[in-house]
């Protein structure tokens, strides 16, 4: 019988390797196929843990922790690796139709995304903060090389920032994990849970201090996200997807996991400041996003500010239904973010500039990919029918629950501010098109894959009941 | 305090100096070069910590090719704009 | 400004942690016994190597993809400008620098049989092949590498491979990377030979492929 | 006082020292070398606290092993970037980020 | 799933379909576009004429599947939904037939007629929703499906009106999203139920009801352009005509509106909402709105916008009616919702054909309008003299009853307001209809689009609807008691909201 959990890390790696030896340029089908496979096992994965209701485990090397490493697939990780699959396959299916052949952009793109995806399977399904260090590491390297291949200048630098913050933070995560080591002679987080308690000494407290700072950099939380809009930004329209949608929530998911998990004794103290930055982030994103001039520029502010919701719900994690809030606010901008990223690469394609109001003629030749565009606004805005609506009216009845009324007010403040910036993209479908206008043709595919992964993030909105209730099976691992 | 503990201090005294050198040195040749120095030292440390894996990795790896990797970026940087102020 | 806060807060922290490094007590849980208990079963005699790549075999399989991932990165950002032609270098040079590569070759060899049982194993011994080959390099007797042709490929990744096709057919014979003792030290030795050879072009990749990346000047 | 203290302590100052380091310095070669010395430092840390009371442990040791080919990994690609970017620019400094 | 569950979903389906598939159809395939439009109308009508039998024999229609854990999204057709379908129903059929007319030729018809569909759509779940979380959901959709159409001329005057409507609605909706989630978190729930729900709590959490009552009527009272929350309706005069006729006849406002009755009836219940003294405040806004909307729309020019204004005067006799506390002034409210939706879309259609056959945007230009477009103008006037509630017409019903219910209520001052807003409104109609008919005929008209074709003053499509909306004004108030009148369809109403309050005193119209 096949094991989901070994194979969703082995076969993209497996496909990553192949499509190498395939050489520069070659191996998108290898990805699709693959990536089609990887979303089958998740599926499958997530039936399994809804039904039994409790978390599945896998101790490589049969030695189990904490001599060995475990691996473990509960609700919130099942989740995030569906989450990570759904979007990846369409994404997959852009980015073959989005690099021409001889695209210095597109060489190396299916092994680096192989990677890239086999860490963050690795990552979600991680029960050992060293394990969980090196596939930190994966994830990171693969998003610079993404963001790197074949760029001007602006790229380049945009990757070298990046790879910094990314050092820095899993340096600083490393740091931890030594401590942790030093203090409790194990690194295994199901062997660590009843180890830390209030009580614990000073040293560790101080290494949850570290490990969260790293993983709240490599999320870009205000006032750490200088280094997401020119890297999300700059790179090609399939990469900044990848990015925005997956990577950055995956160093958030590691955050959620540490805080619910081993450092919960720890954690309350940390929790309305943590909360505070989400707001900072959530008010200047959106602020940048209404002033930039590029389009890819604004959907990258876009993402700072999107991320200040997930880091709402630390303060209200005590409480029920904040975990959902943030798990649902995760899918509603993962599938958002990536159909918003890929309808800019077809108007960017098809316009041939990046600039916000050079669009006014491209809404009249492409009105599907516009439609697409507005979807995803939607959500991101947090209006019905949509998964934003649901994420949003989640964390509003949490926080009423817990009388947190500056958590409602900012929330309610952010959709707006959306509303400010998406519209300020839609409104150019309406305008009158200037009179000479060339539009270059865009593949079909371009257009609907963008669609799909809009669509999906409106349906879900009309159904959030299974996964609500995957997130009910097991506890932390 | 023993003798074992007295190198260990002053082996950890160089390692700090020597890294500080290295950020600090006027000249990129001699910041690289003491580098490696480090590189070296973290070697001795690894094995005065009972750890001769990592003391050959870090020999190997951690001064040798990441030293030569540095030495070689600087030539071809020199070389480059040396390049340029010709023209 | 700045400065003085960077510094001050690095003075700050490293004071801090020391501090609560020495009221540290002996940790709750040592691993030491355990890996000494399962040592026979693990198929290598030394306790580093079991740990790497039977313990924690998982955590190298990782590293070797970051190694291999930073290698394609290299190659995504690097433009080939038929750069690193080799420089005219003495011949005496050059003969001292084959005897050398062959020795460290021996040596390598040898690191990697000795990595079972006493400190050694792939990396070191890949980080020794791949300093043959920069020598070689540095001599003119290796060109630095243009686009890697499918035999390099496969060569690069090879190790890589092997380890992953172990790790398949062990998941389908029970659980991810794991050995059955029988066997685990046959299998162990597979997969070092592999990492060993494909380290070495590795690593001498990460120097030889940078180096293609000349002149092009602004 | 043990020799894994001692060690430790000098890796807390190392990561210190290299992430005021990478905070610091614009020149992106001595950056890396900044990065070196933080990695460094938390492998010594590492091991140094996990034996700083008695004998050796292999488990922290293999760790250190990954994370040093890991770091070689990351200097590798940062080098590259560094070089496309002096090929590019001729500058072996960050431009100012265009935020728009 | 049971034809009672079904009955509620194909009602929706009935124009999201055709809407979905006119957005991709190709711009020229007209005669496709029409069918599917007048089909989804046309089938719509049918379902909903079963649903009317049905219901008036007592049956329950409605379905609900759920969306999150403790949240459904839930459909019902009673009697006060049923009111509001059927109107927007029967009126979406000639605004079609208007639109189809009113937009010969111009482009991006199917993006219109494709959001036109939504909005009907997002209309038809306001009504049926049986929770405030479902109508939350479609009254936002609502919003969303609606500013395509206010922009749809895509000029910079376009852009301005539709960033002031998008600024309001959206903001009105974030409110209204806060006091709906307070009250989902109060009651565990946000049901719909006759007599209201809000009672179950206990008396301490009284003050959190009150708060939430505003920010629920706040919320809904921008759609339904309470002043000072009107803002935006007369800057959504620059959408084409046929728009203008959906925003205050069919769907925007009626949705704000309905909203309040559906809030003060079926989650507050009247008694209760009277009890915590929340009525009283809502009364006065209303009297404020009807006066004031009526004497700024003594002091437009522009046509549309002087029927802008009329709007946010006539709306709120519903709110009028409907917190004057008894089945009376209920039974007035919610007839005007009908009556109010026949007239105002007959003036806007009227208004449009003006625009488009001879270019006539302002009063001063209607100089002899009406001896040129005779029919129109006729319909127009119709209209009108109902808005002033001269006998014989809906608008003299709505009054009647209102003014009853005013007595009814002890509210003698509420009949003043009735009054003075009656003789504003003649004061900014019959100037309308005297240059109409009686003013000096210009010897040549801003723009004539369409010439005359012997009885045709314009295109027939364009001239159909106005006239049919029109006898309807007579009809509604002629025939008003009548079992099939809207009149007897509101006692019904009435009768099942006020079951347990006094029976109800035969009007003395």
């Amino acid at each position: 019988m096949i094991d989901p959990l070994a194979w969703l890390i082995l076969l993209p790696l497996a496909w990553a390797t192949l499509a190498f030896l395939l050489g520069p340029g070659r191996g998108a089908w290898l990805g699709i196929g693959g990536l089609a496979g990887q979303l089958w096992l998740a599926v499958g994965l997530a039936q399994k843990v809804g039904a039994g209701g409790r978390a599945i485990g896998h101790s490589v090397g049969g030695w189990g922790a904490p001599l060995g490493i475990d691996l473990a697939a509960d609700g919130l990780s099942t989740a995030m690796l569906l989450l990570t699959q759904i979007v990846a396959l369409p994404l997959a299916i852009y980015a073959r139709a989005y690099f021409k052949a001889d695209d210095p952009a597109g060489l190396y793109f299916w092994p680096l995304t192989g990677f890239l995806l086999a860490g963050l399977n690795a990552l979600f399904l991680s029960a050992d903060l060293f394990n969980l260090y090196v596939t930190l590491e994966l994830v990171g390297l693969a998003a610079v090389g993404l963001v790197s291949a074949g760029g001007g200048a602006q790229q380049i630098a945009a990757a070298l920032r990046y790879l910094f913050a990314t050092l820095i933070g899993s340096g600083a995560y490393l740091l931890g994990v030594a401590l942790i080591y030093g203090a409790y002679g194990t690194v295994s987080i199901g062997t660590l849970l009843p180890l830390i308690t209030a009580e614990a000494p000073r040293l560790v407290w101080i290494a949850g201090g570290l490990m969260v700072l790293g993983l709240m950099l490599k999320t870009a939380l205000f006032p750490f996200h200088f280094w997401l809009p020119p890297a999300h930004g700059g790179a090609p329209a399939p990469v900044s997807a990848l990015l925005s949608a997956l990577v950055v929530k995956a160093s958030f998911y590691l955050i959620l996991r540490l805080w619910l998990g081993p450092f919960a004794a720890l954690a309350d103290t940390a929790a309305s400041l943590t909360a505070l930055l989400g707001a900072a982030a959530i008010l200047w994103g959106s602020y940048r996003a209404i002033r930039v001039q590029r389009l890819k520029m604004l959907i990258a502010y876009s993402t700072v500010a999107q991320l200040g919701y997930l880091f709402l719900i630390f303060p209200l994690l005590s409480g029920a239904g904040a975990l959902q809030a943030g798990v649902m606010q995760a899918f509603a901008h993962g599938l958002a973010k990536a159909a918003m990223f890929a309808a800019a690469g077809v108007l960017i394609k098809a316009t041939g500039q990046d600039r916000v109001d050079g669009l006014a003629g491209a809404a009249e030749r492409l009105p599907l990919t516009l439609f697409a565009f507005g979807l995803a606004g939607v959500t991101l805005m947090g209006l019905p029918p949509s998964a934003g609506f649901l994420a949003k009216w989640q964390l509003i009845e949490a926080a009423l629950a817990q009388g947190q009324w500056l958590i409602v007010a900012v929330v309610l403040a952010g959709g707006l501010l959306a509303a400010v910036y998406v519209f300020r993209v839609l409104r150019q479908a309406f305008l009158l098109a200037p009179a000479s206008r060339d539009i270059w043709p865009v593949p079909r595919t371009l257009e609907w894959t963008a669609f799909a992964l809009a669509a999906m993030s409106v349906l879900l909105g009309l159904r959030g009941l299974e996964l609500m209730q995957l997130l009910r099976a097991g506890g932390a691992a | 305090m023993n003798l074992g503990l007295a190198f260990d201090l002053l082996l950890a005294a160089s390692l700090l100096w020597s890294a500080w050198r290295a950020l600090n040195a006027s000249r990129l040749d001699r910041a690289i070069v003491l580098f490696i120095v480090f590189g070296l030292l973290m070697a001795l440390a690894w094995a005065r910590l009972s750890a001769p894996d990592i003391a050959l990795a870090e020999a190997a790896i951690g001064a040798g090719l990441t030293g030569a990797l540095l030495l070689d970026a600087y030539g071809a940087l020199r070389r480059r704009d040396t390049a340029e102020a010709r023209e | 400004m700045k400065r003085v806060v960077v510094v001050g807060g690095a003075f700050a922290f490293t004071l801090l942690l020391v501090a609560a490094m020495r009221e540290l007590a002996p940790a709750a849980i040592d691993l030491r016994p355990s890996v000494a208990a399962h040592l026979a079963a693990s198929g290598v005699e030394h306790p580093v190597t079991a740990v790497l790549l039977n313990y924690r075999g998982y955590d190298t399989l990782l590293e070797i993809a970051v190694l291999l991932l930073a290698l394609l990165g290299i190659l995504a950002v690097t433009r080939d400008q038929g750069g690193g032609a080799p420089r005219p270098v003495d011949p005496l040079l050059q003969m001292l620098a084959r005897i050398a590569a062959t020795l460290m070759i021996v040596v390598a060899i040898y690191l990697l049989w000795a990595g079972a049982f006493r400190p050694g194993g792939a990396f070191q011994a890949g980080a020794v092949l791949a300093a043959a080959m920069v020598l070689l390099h540095l001599t003119g007797l290796l060109p630095g590498w243009r686009q890697p042709g499918v035999r390099l490929r496969w060569g690069l990744a090879a190790g890589f491979l092997v380890f992953l096709a172990v790790a398949a057919a062990l998941l389908l014979a029970g659980g991810l990377l794991t050995y059955p003792p029988a066997h685990a030290g046959a299998l162990i030795l597979l997969i070092e030979s592999g990492l060993t050879f494909s380290l070495g072009l590795i690593l001498a990749g990460l120097f030889l492929f940078l180096s293609r990346d000349e002149g092009d000047a602004p | 006082m043990t020799s894994g203290l001692i060690f430790a302590g000098a890796g807390a100052a190392l990561f210190a020292m290299g992430v005021a380091g990478v905070l610091l310095i614009e020149h992106l070669l001595r950056r890396i070398l900044a990065f070196n010395l933080m990695g460094s430092g938390a492998f010594l840390v590492l091991v140094g606290l996990a034996q700083h009371h008695d004998a050796p442990d292999p488990v922290p040791q293999a760790m250190v092993l990954t994370g040093i080919v890991v770091a070689v990994a990351a200097t590798a690609l940062a080098l590259a970037l560094v070089r496309r970017l002096h090929g590019l620019t001729g500058s072996l400094e960050l431009p100012e980020a265009e935020d728009d | 799933m049971t034809i009672n569950e079904a009955l509620p979903l194909a009602v929706l389906a009935s124009s999201l379909l055709p809407g979905l598939v006119i957005f991709i159809l190709p711009e020229a395939w007209i005669g496709t576009r029409t069918t599917l439009n007048l089909f989804g109308a046309v089938a719509k009508l049918a379902l909903i004429a079963v649903l009317l039998a049905g219901v008036q024999a007592g049956e329950d229609y409605g379905v609900r599947y759920a969306v999150l854990p403790g949240l459904d999204l839930a459909f019902k057709a009673d009697a006060l939904g049923l009111l509001f379908i059927t109107l927007s129903a029967i009126l979406w059929l000639f605004t079609t037939l208007y639109a189809i007319g009113y937009l010969e030729g111009a482009p991006h018809r199917s993006r219109f007629f494709g959001f036109f569909s939504l909005c009907v759509t997002a209309t038809m779940g306001i009504a049926m929703a049986a929770n405030l979380f479902t109508f939350f959901v479609f009254y936002e959709l609502l919003t969303l499906a609606t500013f395509p159409l206010v922009v749809h001329r895509g000029t910079a005057k376009a852009m301005r009106g539709g960033t002031i409507y998008l600024a309001y609605t959206l903001g009105g909706g974030a409110l209204l999203l806060t006091g709906i989630v307070w009250l989902h978190h109060l009651l565990g729930h946000s049901e719909f139920a006759h007599g209201g729900v809000a009672a179950a709590l206990d008396v301490q959490q009284y003050w959190q009801l009150k708060i939430i009552f505003l920010l629920l009527i706040a919320g809904v009272g921008v759609k339904a352009a309470l002043v000072p929350l009107h803002g935006w309706l007369p800057q959504a005069m620059v959408a084409p005509a046929p728009v203008s006729a959906l925003l205050h006849a069919v769907a925007v406002v009626k949705a704000g509106a309905f909203g309040i009755v559906r809030i003060v009836y079926e989650v507050y219940g009247a008694e209760f909402a009277q009890s915590l003294d929340l009525l009283t405040p809502l009364v006065v806004a209303a009297a404020v709105t009807i006066v004031w909307g009526s004497l700024r729309a003594l002091f437009q020019d522009d046509l549309k916008k002087r029927l802008a204004y009329s709007t946010v005067s006539q709306v709120s006799y519903i709110a009028l009616g409907v917190s004057l506390f008894g089945p009376i002034g209920t039974i007035g409210g919610l007839v005007h919702l009908v009556h109010q939706g026949i007239m105002k879309i007959t003036l806007f259609f009227c208004a449009g054909n003006y625009a488009e056959t001879l270019g006539i945007h302002k009063v001063s230009e209607l100089g002899g309008a009406g001896r040129r477009m005779p029919l129109t103008t006729l319909a127009f006037s119709i209209a009108a003299l109902g808005m002033m509630g001269a006998p014989l017409t809906a608008g003299a019903v709505s009054k009647a009853w209102l003014i009853d219910g005013a007595q009814a209520a002890g509210k003698e001052w509420a009949i003043w307001v009735l009054w003075t807003s009656s003789l504003l409104n003649a004061a900014y109609f019959l100037p309308i209809l005297w240059r109409a008919w009686f003013g000096k005929r210009p010897e040549a008209w801003p723009q004539e689009h369409i010439p005359a074709r012997s009885w045709r003053e314009t295109w027939w499509l364009l001239l159909l609807p106005p006239l049919v909306t029109a006898a309807a004004t007579l009809a509604a108030g002629i025939f008003a008691d009548s079992p099939i009148s809207p009149l007897a369809w509101a006692k019904l109403i009435a009768e099942r909201e006020y079951s347990r309050a006094t029976p109800l005193s035969t009007s003395t119209f």
